[in-house]
């Protein structure tokens, strides 16, 4: 792409946008939410295409993330804005927990992690004196205000996911373009032929569970504050797997943009549009949708588009980094 | 004049049964109100929120935008806690019977309103158990918030009386109920079997105690969606003597005029019985439109004074008699029991509300 | 106490029965085919509600009902193996979101037409307790347990002696080889699909035979599956049967031993120490390296 | 540089190797032949490290490896090739061998990458994808140079000749032989061709069943009757 | 009986065989052999419909095989054994040798070949329970070459058949095909080793980058000549 337009996007998304919807906060819930998916989307593909290990449990990182950020800002009375990013952090403990998973491949791994969700999340509901067992946690302290800036407004919360999101991507990309980039996409299918020639692949594999738990767990920690309650259930729903992996496939899950891109479409359309013309049945419109888009371009939202536009081969991750 | 009602309700999505009982009769409310020629009539826009608390937050956002007057409906406590707060941040009256979690009001929120809660149901189930003598009950409960509290109240009300009390929590998601009804059947030797749980549980306990015959047991008991008509009709095999939380007989009969109306109104719409859900959506959205007419003919609706023009509300309902505390919760609240007999549903207690004697000991085998 | 236990590995393994019936047709399409079918839970449920509506509205027997399941839900199979074999790229992750997309479509069509209730078979003669000395259970239990080991030993020959499962498998191993050997493979990917098909009607009127169904059941299920199947070793249709019953076992066990609260915990740290001491799962055959 | 001592191995009930002692010195070219299954591979994956022995000892270049992960030994000077080529498969042919040389050798010089390109002929096909895009005997090649690229002290060469016409067959021989002069790095070559073996080693050992049943200069192993046996048929003087 | 007549054929964007024309006669053992990449394999994957042809026909006794799909040619007694062994690497070896059989018309001989091709190679008696993915190399050749015997083809493609074989094996592969061609089987043979596909071959081709250079009956080449043209660039 021309420099000039991911300047475009970056502009029209922090001055545009908030501008011209910012007084409406109906959309700009649509948006903080879809910008929360777009998040996991994000850390997910990134454990997909780096690590090489499609995760079906990523709702166990952003409970974990959740519940850290909140206890740690209600029980603890840490700011909220520490406590976030120290959610990031537990998420990633947690994912000590999960190393020896590291064993195991493809199905394997990514039912292994389901696994650790769902006992995250039973242990959520039985440690009561903790995390207040099933009745949750109410009254999360939203986020606070900086430098004028009033985080917890609607625009706030807008700003401020938008930008981790983004930093997510920069890292991303950082990680991508480096040589060990390279050697995470050599070890897909490969592992032993990676490791023959040197690759210590245990320990990057490790590094990007991570990379991905502790985005996984900040946006889990962004989500708990914007929405200011928490209950195991709600935590570690399936829904932060599933429909995270649904966007990033859906936005084309090989790109750095897709998964946002992904997030952002899918969310939108079945909230403003397919919601508006079908109240009750506009799931069934989002499945077709889903469908339709992988029959139609099976390498997602992104590449069809810069095919489009540009006739030239969209900014896939394996050629990224030549 | 006509005044927008909003209702954030959950129509898909793991609510979706709950949801779309509540909300039919939120709809008979707003004929049988709009049907009185107050002079004022009430339009209702809903908006599915999908089980999600951040759809429902969503939700309330959009019809806040949409300029409505005051929202009745939601269901589950994690979806109305956040939903509610966001009608706080709105200013706008939330009134609901969906969620029975003590926190929801001891936030201290200005603009909500409940008209039931938990401490009502477990005054019911104990009060009833109290009246059967019983000297040991086994409670059966969902770890869901809702449940556990219950059933946790419900126990130390018990314990209170000096009856023995065993609890089995189970997680939602198990179907075979046979290795706890074997504890209750083999190691507790309890009188009674207490279950809070939803409809799935319910008939997984009952047929699991109908396989195994816990003999020393002489009553079982549920709460809410259990004593109903559609379990009666679906379920008859696994119903009979069996009690469970009821504001009316099936079939309905109905003592006062109010409570007539509601069920022509209902019938008229749905063809068949009134059940409880629809009981509860009626009410908070009867007393919600009340409200407004009120407060829009002595001029305080558009000066924000609706949630104080409720909170003066004092009424006798289909469900008891209904006021509101600082909290917007509702102390009157009690329920009654019903009990499955010969596929009708009789109330068995209170004792001034019973429609028929209760059938003990007897169970469903 | 012993009775406890008995009893307790007693419904275990009836419910482990269940359970296997619920995975093998996942397990099949999954093992053959590297496709996991997201939807595979909505066709079990599909049966549920086929089985429902014929005992409800023509007083039909729930096992009198599987022959419409399966005409039902093969259909709906062939229509979900037409569209996953569109798939040209990358058909392991992208057959994901599109089998995903048709179960939310399968759900709410089934939220449209049975709405949200909860239904359950009221058939009194499979409700009916069977007593064995001191063991007890409903009568479907037996029957659909019975029945799932029928239809797990069936598959398991169809897969490794007949002449068209062999073919199922080198497909999956490797498709060109395969055809070399004069192998079609959308076909035998389509029979495969219908087989699953057949073990989904089967499973899901067992669902509604022994316990409730609702709409948002099938995603449930689904996951269920697929935790097994991945516990047997991908492929493996006795690793199905074993891995479920004792998944089963274990369930019921921790019931009686400790608090049914952590049945399901105990279930998935089960699932998680038998990987990690077996990798590949139960029967999941280890590879050659270099 | 390499001993192995009592190595044994096996898959479930079946010895694969069993009590194999070898030694190579610095700058040796030591063929290792054995019938189909005989366990040469399998003795390769044990130095490289993909297969534990359930006995033995691994020492390369004065250190215990046994113990060693994979991307130590290759750190160590180890490299080898797979008999069924394993491409890096998402990435093109001069990404793999800019990954060998990164991790393998420590850091990357295009230059070195060009050369090994050149030698290899795969120079025009260095963008295409390793995966798809390669005749097998290219993907011989790639093998060669991934393992070349981490610089390693001791070559391991599954069957890398096979397949190859006889002229680039003899080019390969000299350019291998021009490495070991250059480097001093010594070379263990699997290969089923006698003639390019004699041509090759001073030294060749035969494996068979699991044990080895000769070792010494080729002429001597290829008339030994054992190996004719089992191994040759007496094709040596075809 | 097998016309290949002016092909074009290759990967995607990349073309191999330009514009390719030869005959393969019943009853004979005709030798392709060239250069490593020259196309060999491409060519026998085209045959086998593997690869869509861009340009030109392939007919087995005059009926075209262009469009065909790769199961109803094998079904029609062609068959491949292909280089890089392409076994079916989570079935036994059993299962693998028997899914050879597949076609119906070759169900029948089915315990029958077993045993013989068990005979061939006793390697693969001992292992017939193993899966194929473990073996050897060279036994996951043999498993490739008995499989192909298995459907009794009429017409036989095989691909390097010595790759990875030790030098007794390479003996026994080429008396096996010593035999077929004595039952009077058509074979096509594509070969490294010139010596031994020549001492095989009734006709030779040699191919290079994708197109035919030399084709001769085996007595008549001169293996000087055949040398300076494989290097002929
Ligand atoms: N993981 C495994 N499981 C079971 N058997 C195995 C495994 N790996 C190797 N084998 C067996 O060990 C034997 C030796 O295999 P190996 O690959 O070392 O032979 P090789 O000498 O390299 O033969 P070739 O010349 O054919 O390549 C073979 O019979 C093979 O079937
Ligand atoms: N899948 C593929 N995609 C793109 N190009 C390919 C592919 N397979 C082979 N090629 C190219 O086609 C050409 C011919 O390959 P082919 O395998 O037919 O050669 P060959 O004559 O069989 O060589 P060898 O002796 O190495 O087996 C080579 O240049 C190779 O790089
Ligand atoms: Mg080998
Ligand atoms: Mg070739």
């Amino acid at each position: 792409m021309k420099p000039i337009a991911p300047v475009a996007v970056l502009a029209a998304a922090y001055l545009l946008v908030p501008l011209l919807l910012g007084g409406n906060a109906y959309l700009m819930t649509l948006l903080v939410s879809a910008l929360i998916i777009a998040g996991i989307a994000l850390a997910w593909a990134l454990l997909g295409n780096l690590g090489g290990m499609v995760s079906f449990g990523h709702a166990a990182f952003f409970g974990v993330g959740a519940y850290t950020s909140a206890l740690l800002s209600m029980q603890a009375g840490l700011p909220v804005l520490l406590a976030i990013p120290l959610g990031g952090l537990g998420a990633a403990l947690a994912a000590v927990a999960v190393l020896p998973a590291l064993r195991l491949s493809g199905p394997y791994f990514a039912l292994a992690i389901l696994a650790y969700a769902h006992i995250f999340r039973i242990l959520a509901t039985e440690l009561k004196s903790l995390t207040g067992g099933s009745a949750g946690i109410l009254g999360i302290p939203g986020l606070p205000t900086l430098g004028g800036l009033e985080l917890g407004s609607r625009n706030g919360q807008y700003l401020l996911v938008l930008t981790v999101v983004l930093a997510f991507i920069a890292l991303y990309r950082a990680i991508w373009r480096s040589d060990y980039g390279l050697a995470l996409r050599a070890m897909h299918d490969s592992e032993d032929a990676t490791r023959v020639v040197g690759v210590n692949s245990t320990l990057l594999k490790a590094a990007m569970l991570f990379v991905s738990a502790f985005m996984t767990g900040t946006i889990g920690a962004l989500n708990a504050h914007v929405i200011n309650f928490l209950d195991p259930d709600y935590a570690f729903s399936g829904a932060w797997t599933i429909v995270p992996i649904a966007a990033a496939i859906f936005g084309g899950y090989r790109t750095l943009g897709g998964p946002l891109l992904g997030a952002i479409a899918v969310y939108l359309l079945d909230q403003l549009l397919f919601k508006a013309l079908f109240p009750s049945g506009h799931q069934i419109i989002l499945g077709v949708l889903l469908g339709a888009m992988i029959l139609l371009s099976p390498n997602g939202l992104l590449p069809w588009i810069s095919r489009r536009l540009q006739r030239r081969p969209a900014t896939e991750v394996r050629h990224a980094a030549a | 004049e006509e005044f927008v009602v909003g209702s954030q309700i959950p129509l898909t999505g793991s609510l979706a049964r709950v949801g779309n009982g509540m909300l039919e009769g939120i709809k008979v409310a707003v004929e049988v109100f709009n049907a009185r020629n107050t002079g004022n009539t009430i339009r209702l826009e809903v908006i599915d929120d999908e089980s999600v608390p951040a759809k429902a937050v969503a939700a309330v956002e959009k019809l806040a935008a949409d300029k409505v007057v005051a929202l009745s409906g939601g269901y589950g406590s994690n979806l109305i806690g956040p939903a509610s707060e966001a009608a706080e941040k709105a200013g706008l009256t939330y009134v609901t019977s969906g969620g029975v979690s003590d926190e929801l009001t001891r936030r201290g929120l200005k603009h909500f309103f409940r008209i039931n809660n938990n401490a009502g149901y477990a005054k019911a189930m104990a009060g009833l158990f109290e009246e059967m003598k019983l000297s040991s009950v086994a409670i059966v409960y969902s770890t869901k918030d809702a449940t556990e509290g219950l059933a946790k109240a419900v126990a130390a009300d018990l314990e209170a009386h000096g009856i023995k009390v065993t609890l089995h929590a189970f997680d939602p998601a198990i179907t075979d109920f046979k290795p706890i009804i074997n504890k209750v059947r083999l190691q507790d030797r309890a009188e009674g079997i207490a279950m809070v749980g939803y409809e799935n549980d319910y008939v997984g306990i009952l047929r699991a105690a109908k396989v195994l015959k816990p003999s020393s047991v002489k009553a079982v008991v549920g709460v809410w969606s259990l004593a109903t008509a559609q379990m009666a009709q679906e379920f008859p095999e696994l119903m009979p003597q069996v009690y469970g939380t009821a504001m009316l007989p099936f079939p309905v009969e109905f003592k006062s005029e109010a409570g007539r109306q509601f069920a022509t109104a209902y019938e008229r719409l749905y063809h068949k019985e009134p059940d409880y859900l629809g009981q509860f959506g009626y009410v908070q959205s009867m007393l919600l439109f009340e409200a407004i007419d009120r407060a829009a003919k002595n001029g305080t609706l558009a000066k924000g004074g609706l949630s104080e023009e409720l909170r003066r509300t004092d009424a006798e309902t289909i469900i008891g008699q209904v006021t509101f505390d600082a909290n917007g919760d509702n102390p009157h609240f009690s329920h009654r029991m019903g009990q499955h007999q010969n596929g009708k549903v009789a109330l068995v207690w209170p004792d001034a509300e019973a429609t028929a004697p209760k059938q003990f000991p007897g169970v469903p085998w | 106490m012993t009775e406890l236990i008995l009893q307790s590995l007693y419904s275990g393994l009836l419910v482990g029965g269940a359970y296997a019936l619920i995975a093998l047709g996942l397990a099949l399409v999954f093992g053959t085919m590297k496709i996991i079918n997201l939807a595979h839970g909505e066709l079990v449920l599909l049966a549920a509600y086929v089985a429902y509506t014929a005992e409800s509205q023509f007083g039909l027997n729930p096992l009198a009902s599987i022959p419409f399941a399966l005409v039902i839900v093969c259909a709906s199979a062939v229509l979900v193996y037409l569209l996953v074999s569109r798939i040209r790229v990358n058909r392991e992750l992208n057959s994901l979101i599109l089998t995903f997309g048709l179960g939310i479509i399968l759900t709410n069509a089934v939220l449209i037409v049975w709405s949200a209730n909860i239904r359950s078979t009221s058939s009194a003669w499979l409700q009916d307790a069977v007593v064995l000395g001191p063991l007890f259970s409903m009568r479907s239990e037996v029957v659909f347990f019975v029945l799932s080991l029928a239809l797990a030993g069936g598959l398991w020959w169809w897969l490794s002696r007949s002449w068209y499962g062999r073919a199922v498998r080198a497909v999956s191993s490797n498709r060109d080889a395969a055809k070399l050997m004069g192998i079609d493979p959308v076909r035998t990917e389509l029979v495969s699909f219908v087989v699953a098909g057949v073990l989904a009607s089967v499973a899901g009127v067992a669902i509604y035979s022994s316990s409730v169904i609702q709409p948002a059941l099938g995603h449930a299920l689904t996951i269920k599956a697929f935790i097994i199947t991945v516990l047997a070793g991908i492929g493996s249709m006795p690793g199905v049967l074993l891995g479920a019953v004792l998944l089963g076992v274990t369930e019921s066990l921790t019931v009686t031993l400790a608090s049914s609260a952590l049945q399901e915990l105990a279930g998935m740290v089960l699932f998680l120490l038998v990987l990690f001491v077996m990798p590949n799962g139960l029967f999941g055959g280890a590879r050659r390296r270099g | 540089m390499l001993q192995l001592d009592n190595i044994a191995v096996r898959f479930g009930g079946l010895n694969v190797l069993t009590d194999v002692n070898f030694a190579m010195e610095t700058g040796e070219v030591v063929g290792l032949v054995g019938p189909n299954g005989a366990g040469k591979t399998t003795l390769f994956n044990v130095i490289s490290g993909l297969v534990r022995p359930v006995s033995g000892r691994v020492v390369f270049d004065g250190r215990d490896m046994l113990r060693a992960p994979l991307y130590q030994r290759a750190r160590a000077g180890l490299g080898r090739t797979f008999q069924i080529p394993q491409p890096m498969h998402e990435l093109t042919v001069r990404e793999n061998l800019r990954v060998a040389q990164r991790f393998g050798r420590g850091r990357v010089d295009e230059a070195r990458i060009d050369e090994i390109l050149d030698f290899l002929k795969l120079r025009p096909k260095a963008q295409a994808d390793a995966a798809s895009g390669l005749a097998l005997s290219e993907l011989k090649a790639l093998e060669v140079g991934k393992a070349l690229a981490t610089e390693p002290k001791l070559l391991l060469l599954d069957e890398v000749l096979a397949g190859l016409e006889t002229h680039g067959k003899r080019l390969f021989m000299q350019t291998l032989l021009a490495l070991r002069e250059r480097f001093g790095i010594g070379i263990l070559i699997i290969e089923h061709d006698i003639e390019t073996i004699s041509n090759l080693c001073q030294r060749v050992c035969v494996l068979d069943f699991g044990k080895v049943i000769a070792d010494g200069t080729p002429q001597a192993v290829f008339e030994d009757p054992q190996v004719i046996k089992s191994y040759t048929g007496g094709a040596a003087h075809a | 009986m097998l016309e290949v007549n002016r092909v074009r054929a290759g990967y995607g964007a990349i073309n191999v065989l330009w514009d390719l024309s030869l005959t393969i006669r019943e009853g004979e053992v005709t030798a392709i052999i060239g250069p490593n990449g020259a196309g060999k394999t491409t060519l026998l994957r085209a045959i086998m419909g593997l690869i869509p042809l861009s340009q030109g026909d392939i007919a087995l006794h005059g009926d075209s095989l262009a469009g065909r799909q790769t199961w109803s040619i094998a079904r029609h007694g062609i068959s491949l054994i292909p280089e890089g062994r392409l076994v079916f690497r989570d079935m036994t070896v059993e299962d693998n040798l028997t899914m050879g059989a597949f076609p119906n018309s070759r169900r029948a001989g089915v315990a029958h070949n077993l045993a013989r091709v068990y005979e061939l190679f006793p390697r693969l008696a001992e292992r017939r329970r193993q899966l194929a993915g473990a073996l050897s190399g060279g036994e996951a050749q043999m498993v490739a070459i008995g499989r192909g015997l298995m459907a009794e083809p009429s017409v036989l493609l095989v691909d390097e058949p010595s790759l990875g074989l030790a030098p007794v094996m390479v003996q026994e592969i080429f008396g096996i095909l010593e035999r077929l061609k004595a039952e009077g089987r058509t074979i096509v043979l594509v070969e490294q080793n010139t010596h031994l596909a020549l001492s095989l071959a009734d006709h030779v081709h040699l191919m290079q980058a994708g197109r035919l250079l030399l084709s001769e009956p085996a007595p008549r080449v001169d293996l000087q000549r055949l040398h300076d043209l494989y290097f002929a660039r």
